[in-house]
């Protein structure tokens, strides 16, 4: 926000307007510039998971629209699914039927304010940003119980209490696993976690000692349950709930749960990058090159790369039951996340 | 699985439009929460009275009718009638039908038991297996598609013979799909049938006992997953799979009780490896010869009835057929598997939850064209 | 067992109760009096010697002066099968039901009823299956008249 | 605890299975046809729209009587006797003026039993398939091309589906 601030004032006479204009003007834009981003990130998103799922089960997906790979193919449907009628069904809660989406995707989107995409590009350092992406995170869920009530179907409501149950309890493994990385660093600001990790591949968190290693894995996992992603997309799950807590929606509502969904897989990808991958940071030591590549373009091909194992994950695996589900999080994740947090303690005292 | 309600039963209606209810089946479940106490099906949306359309049409007419019956597996629905019609008429075909029959009916057992595996994958939540067995099934419809020009619905077993032969060079294309496609089950097994998250999800659900399954005339790969070594291929063989050396494949409980989803889906997976070495040893026993050599001019059974069941891949088809001496059926009563698989359905999926009726329902591998025929 | 020691232990066993016997023909086959339909069934599926356990098929046949009804039953153990057939009348054609003998003849036995108006005594669940609820006539019997519509839509 | 552990191993031993089967698949070569532009050859035996070359039909109607869903409409008449005679390709003399010949490709099941009793083999599926109408209607060809001599009242279609 600083930068875009400085950029801002640029413009001539800027200075001549009004203090409280001065204060709001800067956090509009840097709204506006995350949400095209994150419109062009989801975009493509769905493009390369179509790909993706394509290449997997042997076939070529979307090859025709905008030419090299129908890599348009997205665009056209994100305005046909815009252009398309508005259906409310009668028997809905007419207000949190229309809220629900907004506050799903609410949820993803104002959690990318702390999210640091370059040495500099970011919007804000809070200094309790990953408690932040945390508690905003979760915001989601509340969207999406809305949704599954509102839209008074039983394959919804099913769908939306799914979902509940499921996010609040992946919540836990992977708040833990993310703490394993605030011992070593010592705050939560996502830019002194990131500048934690400066100086190449070694110094990310990933490879500083195998209880972050492990770490890793369980907040990936974890992660993966609260997008809602295949093996747990149980609260969407197409065999046995229709299409969950999204059964109703059509049309530009429905397009918002799709942005949500891919915005958090997204932000998921995104948080994993900073805290475990070293964010924007370089990836070979500063000893043997200069920087390169720039850190935002680091940092999304990081994030890509996971987004791709959750794309691969998706593409091979059948879904878990809900019992499974709750099984996996309280007595697997949970505890091995606990003896992580107290291994990584024990090393940050003794070593 | 014994059920305590301590809230109110929710009615949840699944389907007829329902992306798993496999065509246009309708449950009604009884649900508290995720439990399912009762599953009640409701069936015959897809009703069209073949019995009674087929009272109208002479014999070879009916022919295409059976093919709409089970859509996914034509080639083995047309086999019957047509073994059944045979021997009401006392026809005799050579060899050279026998085989091919015998090899189109193997291949069309392939291709169904791969759509059964990828439709429960589907169903299970992985949608990757689904197109990979449909690639392969696309295989299976060229050659068919090759040999009688359809690929769904053949038509192609006539009453006495075939309606064509074999294009040259079929026998190879044949032998080199299956040196293909064996490699590709076991491709099929590591991304599915031994994935964990799929053995927990089916192999402790929607147990049927041996004797639940014979009570409810259960019949196919759905009564040998539950262990009975039953298969009407062996035990009262026609078309000489007699002579053929095949396994049995039933269901062995690797993962957990005898009976579980879990082994009506290995059964199939089985069950194609043994049609791989039906063809093979069928293709070596080719003669030449001429396929529509004992075709009847016209198909004018004398009166009387028989009945005949052969296996088709979803379990023991029967067609008791009445004649009354004329051109055209006087009743025609099918058997069919995918019924009575589905009145035993209430009691295998008592008390499990909504995701094993899924999961049940899947490992059935019902075809709606065939229980509301 | 062959056709005929079975139609031999059928007429040894119920006698007069067993109408007609053709064992020789290529579906063999005994008409059952209607009444004795579930004793009938109980000791052939009980009877170690027959131990009929599977039912294969039930449906009923319209021969214009009456209704048959038709089970033919196969054992499992045995490997062999029989046929037994009961002759109702056109007129409200009623008869036991074997649901508590062959769990399958539930679905069975509803479908020919759907299909011929054959009503089960003490079937547990006596509705139509395969057309709607509220069809009317019965479909394979011969002198069925084919609807123009159903509720108002077109057939 | 052991279970725990074997079941844990198991678990994630099995998942990588499944991807490492996967990411083989991300690098074979597609099967699909990209249908617009690469269209599949067809089978010469391929069963899809029906064609009647009319010049050779004799108007024996032998194909409606085979057709078990009766989507073929077939009226004759005879040739006058001082009409010239005219033969079929494969020389047979054609005795009836076919009045109408109708296809109804919407009730067609394609089974093909309609083109082999055909005695001059006139009727035949092709194996085009690409013939998709906005209007069922179009759907119902029309072959025959002679107009009825004797005027007779159009013989009563049995409608009634079975």
């Amino acid at each position: 926000m600083e930068s875009i601030a400085q950029l801002l004032r640029l413009i001539p006479k800027y200075d001549k307007l009004p203090g409280m204009a001065q204060a709001i003007i800067p956090v509009l834009v840097s709204c506006i510039v995350i949400f095209a981003l994150l419109a062009l990130a989801v975009l493509f998103l769905v493009w390369m998971e179509r790909k993706v799922s394509a290449h997997i089960q042997d076939r070529l997906g979307p090859m025709y629209v905008g030419g090299w790979h129908g890599w348009a193919q997205t665009i056209a449907d994100a305005l046909k699914l815009l252009l398309k009628e508005d259906i409310v069904p009668a028997a809905t809660d007419k207000l949190l039927f229309k809220m629900a989406p907004f506050i799903v995707f609410l949820g993803a989107f104002a959690a990318f304010v702390v999210v640091p995409f370059g040495a500099s590009s970011f919007v804000t350092d809070l200094n309790i940003g990953v408690l932040y992406i945390v508690a905003v995170g979760s915001l989601s869920v509340i969207g999406i119980i809305m949704a599954g009530w509102a839209s008074n179907n039983k394959y919804s409501l099913y769908g939306g209490m799914r979902a509940a149950a499921q996010i609040i309890s992946y919540e836990i493994p992977s708040a833990i696993a993310i703490m394993t990385v605030i011992i070593p660093v010592g705050s939560l600001s996502m830019v002194d976690i990131v500048n934690a990790q400066k100086g190449g591949i070694q110094h990310w968190f990933l490879f500083r000692n195998p209880f972050i290693f492990l770490a890793f894995i369980v907040y990936f996992v974890a992660s993966l349950a609260e997008v809602n992603r295949t093996p747990f997309d149980i609260p969407e799950a197409e065999s046995e709930l229709v299409a969950g807590y999204h059964t109703e929606y059509s049309g530009m509502r429905f397009a918002f749960f799709f942005l949500a969904e891919y915005a958090n897989m997204f932000l998921v990808a995104s948080v994993a990058t900073t805290l475990f991958l070293g964010g924007w940071t370089q990836v070979l030591p500063s000893s043997i090159a200069h920087q390169f590549i720039p850190g935002p373009i680091l940092f999304f091909l990081k994030a890509l790369l996971l987004i791709f194992i959750q794309m691969w994950l998706r593409w091979s695996l059948p879904r878990l039951r809900v019992d499974q589900l709750m099984y996996l999080s309280w007595k697997v994740l949970l505890p091995i996340s606990l003896v992580l947090v107290l291994g990584v303690g024990w090393l940050a005292v003794y070593w | 699985m014994e059920v305590d309600f301590s809230g109110d039963v929710m009615t949840l209606n699944m389907g007829p439009q329902h992306p798993s209810t496999h065509g246009v089946l309708r449950l009604e479940l009884k649900t508290d929460g995720e439990i399912v106490a009762e599953a009640i099906p409701h069936i015959g949306y897809l009703h069209r009275c073949f019995e009674k359309h087929v009272e109208n049409v002479d014999y070879p007419g009916v022919i295409p009718y059976t093919d709409r019956m089970d859509y996914c597996a034509a080639m083995n629905m047309e086999l019957g009638y047509v073994l059944t019609v045979e021997k009401l008429m006392g026809i005799q075909v050579n060899n050279r039908v026998r085989c091919i029959r015998i090899i189109m009916a193997e291949l069309d057992r392939i291709a169904s038991h791969l759509i059964a595996a990828g439709t429960y994958g589907n169903d299970i939540g992985s949608f990757t297996p689904f197109l990979w067995c449909f690639r392969d099934r696309e295989t299976i419809l060229d050659l068919f598609e090759e040999t009688c020009g359809a690929r769904l619905l053949y038509n192609y077993n006539w009453i006495g013979g075939l309606m064509f032969d074999f294009k040259p060079g079929f026998e190879k294309k044949v032998i080199e799909f299956i040196d293909y496609f064996e490699p590709q089950v076991d491709n099929l097994n590591r991304i599915l049938s031994d994935n964990f998250i799929f053995v927990k999800r089916t192999a402790t659900v929607g147990i049927m006992s041996p004797e639940v399954a014979i009570n409810y005339g259960v019949t196919g790969p759905n009564l040998r997953g539950s262990g009975v070594k039953f298969d009407v291929r062996k035990d009262e063989p026609y078309l000489g799979y007699q002579d053929i050396d095949f396994e049995v494949a039933v269901g062995k409980g690797e993962h957990g009780p005898i009976g579980s989803c879990w082994d009506r889906y290995m059964v199939r997976i089985r069950e194609v490896k043994e049609s791989c070495k039906i063809i093979r040893q069928t293709v070596a026993q080719l003669t030449p010869g001429d396929v529509r050599e004992s075709i009847p001019k016209r198909v004018k059974p004398p009166a009387g009835e028989v009945y005949m069941r052969t296996e088709c891949p979803r379990g023991e088809l029967g067609y008791y057929i009445v004649s009354d001496g004329g051109l055209k059926p006087y009743r025609l009563k099918v058997k069919s598997p995918c019924f009575t698989v589905m009145s035993a359905f209430q009691e295998v999926s008592r008390g499990s939850m909504i995701a094993d009726v899924v999961a049940i329902l899947g490992s059935f591998d019902i075809v709606l064209g065939e229980i509301d025929r | 067992m062959t056709p005929q020691e079975i139609a031999a232990l059928l007429v040894d066993r119920f006698g007069s109760r067993i109408l007609e016997c053709k064992p020789d023909e290529v579906n063999p086959w005994s008409v059952v009096e209607p009444a004795a339909i579930l004793e009938v069934s109980q000791f052939l599926r009980a009877d170690d010697r027959t131990s009929m356990d599977h039912l294969e098929l039930l449906g009923g046949i319209d021969y214009k002066d009456r209704i048959e009804v038709v089970y033919i039953l196969y054992s499992m153990k045995q490997h062999h099968r029989y046929t037994l057939k009961c002759r109702l009348p056109r007129e409200a054609p009623a008869i036991h039901t074997v649901e508590s003998v062959w769990g399958v003849a539930n679905w069975h036995e509803r479908e020919a009823y759907d299909m011929f108006g054959i009503v089960f005594e003490g079937h547990s669940d006596m509705r139509r299956i395969l057309c709607p609820d509220d069809w009317e006539g019965y479909p394979l019997r011969k002198d069925y008249k084919y609807p123009k519509s159903y509720r108002d839509m077109p057939v | 605890m052991l279970t725990y552990f074997k079941n844990l191993g198991l678990g994630v031993v099995t998942v990588l299975n499944s991807m490492r089967v996967a990411w083989r698949h991300l690098f074979t070569p597609s099967v699909t046809l990209q249908y617009p532009t690469v269209k599949w050859k067809m089978p010469e035996r391929s069963r899809m729209r029906l064609f009647n070359k009319i010049e050779d039909c004799i108007g024996c109607s032998a194909c409606a009587r085979a057709c078990p869903t009766k989507c073929i409409t077939v009226q004759s008449e005879k040739r006058g006797k001082d009409e010239p005679e005219i033969y079929a390709s494969d020389g047979t003399v054609i005795k009836l003026r076919t009045v109408v010949y109708d296809i109804d490709m919407t009730l067609c099941c394609y089974c093909a039993l309609c083109t082999f009793p055909c005695p001059t083999k006139c009727l035949v599926m092709t194996g085009e398939y690409e013939y998709a109408v906005y209007d069922k209607k179009d759907h119902n060809y029309h072959f025959a091309k002679d107009k009825p001599m004797t005027v007779k009242a159009p013989k009563e279609q049995s409608t009634e589906k079975a």
